[in-house]
């Protein structure tokens, strides 16, 4: 393996972002390519901060800082993935249910999102069915991800997932679910694709959603 | 001769003091700033409104939303007709008394249960399952079977019952197992104007509930700095109908507030005094009661940490605040963040039942809580009683008295005798010493002969008897049958809504 | 039973020592014998006082204010006993052995015993193998109890057992030991007839003694 | 900028008032003077009598005015040393710092392998050392059991020698008499160095235990005279039960307490003025029904938190008690009352807490009290170590910057100080339930039992000396050499 990448998952262990950016650009100046950069670099880095912190030598907001570390290198390389039509790992789509104002757990979720390599767009928090429409239709993405903090708003998760279905985009996204009252039994009775019990769990369900795992 | 003492200052208890006076004076100055310059957002335009007309700036409105700025002056004024004390007090027994008083104020202390679990562990099969109605009637039964358990919440949200309606039912389920103080939370203001009558109906009238409301109600706005429709439509309901309501943000150090614990203290503080100054705007005089909960996310997990030493010294810091505020506190204790009855579970509520004990925080809610809240307890909650009365025991300390040091009693008995048989010892042993109920003494011969039995399955017995106990029910058929039927017509009028009913089950 | 016996019992039951004397007397006057009175008045009183006591009910200082009560009226009782020629429960002989202080649980052994119905003689503490031997042969008791709470202490209650053997008193008495450090496995090691592990259980044992011989 | 206030260094305890304290001390004082004590010990009367001390007979009567020298002379802050140097192993005795260790003289002992309970040995020494020096918040070392299978007289010989070499962490040394604190304070000099080398670092403190009531027994007295002579560092604890040994009301115990140990202060001071002292020891009550003394009743924390304010307040330091249990197992009762009693202690800053780690009224050791209670020091500290109010942690700037509705997960401040600001716990599990679900759903007890075999299979200790080892088996055959008459 290139020196450079190993620098460069380096920097993402380290949650450099300045120092990722800049080895990115170094990367592509020697003439590596924006997939062997995002691969052999930058997922190399985050998956070893997956490892690290799953074992517990790792703490959340160092997670955070790797994954800024990874978007800054993302920045720099997406445009030119797309335009070399490398498949990228997908879109997350992100919003709390109608009613709830509890975000916190939606932002990890988005930031464990960002850290594998997803690009994420969060619609905010006390979302109505329809503006869910509305953003999938304006993002299309890949999976949409739902979270609820209370027992009164977690149906509004169903609601959402109906209105979805009466929209025609069911088939198109695949919807995961979360928030403290959420669990398992529940997000199959309302016919949801996934649920993740934490932050890590649901970007790895994402990645597995997506076929990336 | 005998001369009493004079110019002699006792220590009537142990005392604790996390923040001097000093440190709070920061905290509430560095909270009024934040309350002024940074300003909190307001989801409820009438609230907005009621604000604005009496001095804030508002700005940055959108069309769910605006940021409020409340100027200092504006938190003085609200201060001086605050109340210094609350009091709840439970529906009446049989004879029509009511017995269970709770009166919050400086350094008063009341343990009690925390609300609104998603899940319960099985009293029998300590499986983790949905709580249901008849989970929150054993935890209300238990509750009042408890000697140190002074006010009840709903450990587990009824999740048999309709969703949008699930709060009448609990409630109900509640007044089915004790007649002791209840905080409620509710599902919106037709929830709660709902539980207000069942109230009505079980104390027998307002004029009762005027002598003493029966319940408080739970409002949290979001951390940070948000109070949303619903928050601010509940708090000025309760302002118009002299219901007492704790206001409790519950800001997690390090992802909803600073991770500095002095910065989280001054975050909630802010929160909370946007509901003091709108609940006096509201009605002068409206009766608030706030708190919290204030914790750590764990870093490793992510997790909102109910049981870490942070939770118990943010609680007693935030005591400290409240008594110079002069304003009731909702502490928080007898919770872990354990997902089964284990030796874990008992570590952590030791040291925040103990904290919040020395501290003297007031309404100490969430005994019973495990799994961070997500879970309740029933075992959590009948060895939290016990050890209550144990901090109990050294929170009355140690009183030095010509009688209590004894000096005339050692002379007596000198060097080498004993002390079983004199009189200061068979006239004081039963206040002195504490007894327990649950805690094992025997020695290693006598305790194998009973069977070794755990503290965890002595508990899981005791629990057992007292949720099989035969009791008297708290209220006639006929009393019942009229709640019941405010809970039926909530239903009724609900029963159009989706995935409402049978969600769980 | 007569009332002036449940009185009694009642008054041993309550520790009330300031009656006892009256009663007794009183007892006596109403033409009740001495035997009558310990055994239908004094022990059923105490017999309750134990089962209390094993049940939690009853505390060590209200045992010990009952076991009192008891030895007040058997004041009175015993020379009439002794001149009516009547077996007594038995005697007691108890010690902390040589070396050792600690006295406090052969205390409470001794004022269990008086409870139970026993004459106990006390010697004392830090007490030489020669000096129970004496003891023995001038108190000659029943049953013959050792203390000890320090581990270096314990073994002195071999060398008391010999010094017994020796004497040629062995078989006239049953050996009982106690204290902190002291297991079952001990007193069989040392020869001693039998281990108890706290204060009511070496009442309990030294009366299946004397009962047994 | 602000200027004229105060701050709260940690939390603040306390007990008493000024007024009580002095109320208990003069008490204590009178009952000296009045009442006094009996020292089972010739030389030490003749010693107490030339001090100043009326004696009769037995029974030695002190004037307050010769206890307040003594109290003057003793030292409130001095260092206890690691024996390799290392700074973090050593202890530093003074106002608000408290310091957590094992107990002595348990007869029975859980097996860290089959967990059975079983006689205290010689091999379980060393376990006891290692797990004290792993452990981040065990300070000090103590042997956990009463070794049963040497020679009776060589127990405490045999606990020093064997915790000595696998613990840097000082030590607190008990013993059955002089000859064996003479061999104890041969081994502890050859590793210092020399006797004066081992008095400007003492790696070692020596342990005595008067009688209550109020007897001052031979061999107490006649280890401390050794200690005296020798400089060591000295504890002079009673074990006073209340209702039982001592007054069952907490002033009474306190203040007969405090008496028999200042009577070996007065003791000490006279032999060796400035010797380090310190006050102790476990103060309970007797349990009314089953007669044992309860080492996990509330009351002993409540009597001990008395008790180090007394201390205080007269100038000394204090042997704290902690960390023990009524229970006979592991299980929920052994946390209550070990976390209850560390936590009183860690409030107070009582300055060396012990029994830390025993079960059963000190009837048995175990590793496993010892580890669960070493994360519930942890809990305590983060507790007592209280709230830290500085502009920069009021964190007005940084709530202005995440504003409503934000996050400070990604804030600068949060990176800075999210691993100071909270505590990480070892054996209190965190996760959601479905990621303990499925890493085996273990109990905190699962965990404890695994840490523990962890730390023995794994930790090393730093060595002593090679000559330290040497002294260390010529004292033992010294000593077997000296007992082999005895049966």
């Amino acid at each position: 393996m290139s020196r450079i990448f190993e620098r460069i998952s380096t920097a993402v262990l380290e949650g450099d972002d300045e120092e990722s950016a800049s080895l990115v650009h170094k990367a592509l100046d020697k003439g590596e390519t924006a997939a062997d950069i995002l691969n052999e670099g930058l997922l190399v880095g985050m998956s070893e901060v997956g490892v690290r912190f799953k074992a517990g030598d790792m703490f959340v907001p160092e997670v955070l800082m790797s994954a800024d570390a990874m978007q800054a290198g993302m920045r720099i390389l997406r445009p030119l993935l797309v335009a070399g039509g490398v498949k990228l790992i997908g879109k997350v789509m992100l919003g709390t249910v109608e009613g709830d104002l509890h975000d916190i757990g939606k932002n990890l979720v988005g930031m464990m999102c960002e850290g594998v390599g997803f690009e994420v767009i969060d619609i905010g928090f006390d979302v109505s069915p329809a503006d869910f429409v509305a953003a999938v239709k304006e993002h299309q993405p890949d999976i949409v991800g739902m979270s609820a903090m209370l027992t009164t708003t977690m149906r509004a998760m169903g609601h959402t997932i109906k209105a979805l279905t009466e929209a025609g985009l069911r088939d198109k996204v695949k919807v995961i679910v979360g928030g403290a009252p959420v669990d398992a039994a529940f997000a199959k009775k309302i016919e949801a694709d996934g649920y993740g019990s934490n932050a890590p769990a649901g970007s790895d369900l994402a990645k597995e959603l997506v076929g990336a795992a | 001769m005998q001369v009493r003492k004079t110019n002699y200052l006792v220590n009537a208890t142990p005392t604790l003091q996390v923040l001097t006076e000093d440190e709070i004076e920061a905290i509430y100055f560095s909270a009024l700033r934040v309350l002024s310059e940074t300003g909190v957002r307001v989801y409820e335009p009438e609230g907005v409104e009621l604000a604005y007309s009496h001095g804030a700036i508002v700005e940055n409105a959108d069309e769910k939303s605006s940021l409020v700025k409340i100027p200092s002056w504006m938190v003085d004024r609200a201060r001086a007709t605050l109340p210094h004390r609350v009091t709840v007090v439970g529906p009446p027994d049989r004879n029509g008394k009511r017995n269970y008083v709770m009166d919050l104020f400086k350094n008063q202390i009341y343990y009690g249960t925390g609300s609104d679990t998603p899940f319960t562990l099985d009293p029998y099969t300590g499986e983790r399952r949905r709580a249901t109605y008849k989970d929150v009637k054993n935890f209300a039964k238990l509750a009042q079977a408890l000697p140190n358990i002074d006010f009840f919440m709903s450990l587990g949200i009824t999740q048999d019952t309709a969703v949008g309606t699930y709060d009448r039912w609990q409630y109900l389920a509640m007044l089915e197992g004790t007649n002791k103080p209840i905080n409620i939370t509710a599902v919106d203001i037709e929830g709660l104007k709902d539980q207000l009558e069942m109230a009505y109906i079980r104390l027998g009238g307002k004029t009762e509930w005027k002598k003493g409301p029966a319940f408080s109600l739970y409002i949290e706005p979001v951390s940070p700095l948000s109070h949303s429709e619903e928050v601010v439509q509940k708090l000025l309901f309760c302002c118009d109908n002299d219901i007492p309501f704790v206001y409790t943000p519950c800001p997690l150090a390090g992802a909803t507030a600073p991770c500095t614990l002095a910065g989280t203290a001054v975050q909630a503080l802010t929160e909370s005094l946007f509901g003091i100054v709108l609940s006096q705007l509201r009605k002068p005089g409206a009766q608030v009661i706030i708190g919290g909960l204030m914790s750590n996310m764990d870093m490793k997990t992510s997790v909102y940490c109910y049981g870490s030493p942070e939770m118990a010294l943010l609680s007693a810091a935030y005591t400290d605040i409240t008594k110079w505020l002069g304003v009731p506190e909702y502490e928080t204790a007898g919770c872990s963040d354990t997902k089964l009855f284990d030796e874990q579970a008992l570590m952590e509520a030791t040291f925040n039942i103990t904290t919040a004990g020395l501290i003297g925080g007031n309404m100490i809610h969430d005994v019973g809580y495990i799994e961070q809240g997500l879970t309740s307890c029933p075992e959590m909650l009948v060895a939290s009683n016990e050890i209550i009365d144990r901090v109990k025991r050294i929170l009355r300390g140690i009183p030095v008295t010509d009688d209590t040091v004894a000096l005339d009693v050692m002379d007596e008995v000198g060097p080498g005798g004993h002390y079983l048989a004199h009189d200061h010892t068979y006239n004081r042993f039963k206040t002195e010493i504490w007894r327990p109920t649950l805690t094992d003494r025997r020695d290693y011969n006598d305790w194998t002969k009973a069977g070794s039995k755990t503290y965890q399955e002595r508990v899981h017995e005791r629990m057992i008897e007292l949720l099989e106990a035969d009791v008297e029910p708290l209220m006639d058929e006929a009393m019942f049958k009229e709640l019941h039927r405010i809970c039926e017509l909530a239903d009724e009028r609900h029963k159009d809504e989706e995935l409402d009913v049978q969600m769980f089950v | 039973m007569s009332d002036i016996l449940e009185t009694i019992s009642t008054a041993v039951i309550e520790g009330d020592v300031d009656e006892m004397v009256d009663l007794t007397e009183d007892a006596l006057d109403e033409g009740l014998s001495a035997q009558e009175i310990l055994d239908n008045g004094l022990m059923a009183g105490m017999d309750y006082v134990g089962v209390e006591f094993k049940a939690g009910n009853m505390f060590v200082p209200e045992v010990l204010r009952s076991a009192k009560a008891m030895q007040t009226a058997m004041d009175i009782l015993k020379p009439l006993l002794v001149e009516s020629g009547a077996p007594m429960v038995g005697k007691v002989l108890l010690a902390t052995v040589k070396g050792d202080l600690h006295d406090i649980g052969k205390n409470l052994v001794g004022m269990m015993c008086e409870g139970a119905g026993f004459e106990v003689k006390d010697i004392g503490k830090d007490i030489e193998p020669e000096a129970f031997v004496a003891a023995v042969k001038e108190f000659e008791p029943d049953v013959v109890g050792m203390s000890a709470l320090l581990t270096t202490t314990m073994r002195m209650m071999g060398h008391t057992i010999k010094a017994l053997e020796e004497a040629g008193l062995r078989d006239r008495v049953k050996v009982m030991i106690g204290g902190a450090p002291v297991t079952q496995a001990f007193a069989d090691e040392i020869g001693a007839d039998g281990y108890a592990s706290n204060a009511a259980t070496a009442a309990d044992l030294a009366k299946t003694f004397v009962s047994a011989a | 900028m602000r200027t004229n206030y105060v701050i709260n260094s940690g939390v603040r305890f306390s007990m008493f008032s000024q007024d009580q304290l002095e109320e208990m001390f003069w008490g204590v004082l009178h009952l000296l003077e009045y009442t006094g004590l009996d020292v089972m010990h010739d030389e030490a009367r003749e010693i107490l009598k030339g001090a100043g001390a009326w004696v009769e007979g037995k029974r030695v009567r002190l004037p307050s005015y010769l206890v307040k020298k003594s109290l003057q002379m003793a030292p409130r802050s001095f260092t206890l040393f690691a024996r390799d140097g290392n700074p973090k192993h050593n202890i530093k005795i003074g106002p608000g710092r408290a310091h957590f260790g094992p107990g002595p003289t348990c007869t029975h002992f859980i097996d860290p392998e089959t967990m059975e309970r079983r006689p205290y040995t010689k091999a379980d020494v060393p376990l006891v050392a290692k797990m004290v020096d792993a452990l981040p918040n065990i300070d000090f070392c103590e042997s956990l059991g009463t070794v049963g299978d040497v020679h009776y007289d060589l127990g405490a010989l045999y606990e020093f020698a064997g915790m000595f070499p696998n613990t840097s962490k000082p030590i607190v040394a008990w013993s059955y008499d002089k000859f064996d604190s003479a061999g104890i304070h041969e081994i502890a000099v050859a590793e210092a160095g020399g006797q004066e080398a081992f008095e400007h670092r003492p790696n070692y403190v020596h342990y005595c235990e008067p009688l209550s009531p109020l007897v001052s027994t031979f061999e107490a007295i006649d280890k401390l005279i050794f200690a005296a002579r020798h400089r060591i560092p000295l504890i002079f604890t009673p074990c006073p039960i209340a209702g039982g040994t001592a007054p069952i009301t907490g002033a009474g115990i306190i203040t007969q307490g405090a008496a028999e140990s200042w009577m070996g202060l007065t003791l000490a001071q006279a032999l060796q003025p400035g010797l380090p002292f310190f006050m102790g020891g476990v103060y309970s009550v007797m349990d009314m029904n089953t007669m044992i003394l309860a080492y996990g009743a509330p009351e002993l924390p409540l009597f001990m938190a008395g008790l180090t304010e007394l201390a205080h307040y007269a100038g000394l330091p204090l042997w704290q008690t902690g960390g023990c249990t009524d229970s006979k197992t592991f299980d929920g009762q052994a946390m209550i009352e070990g976390s209850m009693s560390v936590f009183f202690s860690a409030l107070t800053g009582g300055d060396l807490c012990h029994d830390v780690g025993y079960t059963e009224s000190a009837m048995t050791g175990s590793l496993f009290q010892l580890c669960a209670m070493d994360e519930a020091i942890g809990y305590a500290r983060r507790i007592t170590r209280g709230i830290e109010v500085t502009d920069e942690t009021l964190a007005v700037d940084v709530i202005k910057a995440v504003g409503p509705n934000g996050h400070y997960l990604k804030q600068p401040q949060t990176r800075k100080l999210f691993k100071t600001e909270f505590w990480y716990p070892n054996l209190i599990d965190r996760q959601d339930f479905e990621s303990w679900d499925m890493s085996g759903r273990l109990t905190m007890k699962d965990r404890t039992i695994a840490r523990v075999r962890d730390i023995l299979a794994t930790h090393r200790p730093s060595a002593v000396k090679p000559e330290t080892h040497k002294v260390i088996e010529k004292v033992l055959e010294e000593a077997e050499d000296r007992v082999k008459d005895k049966k």
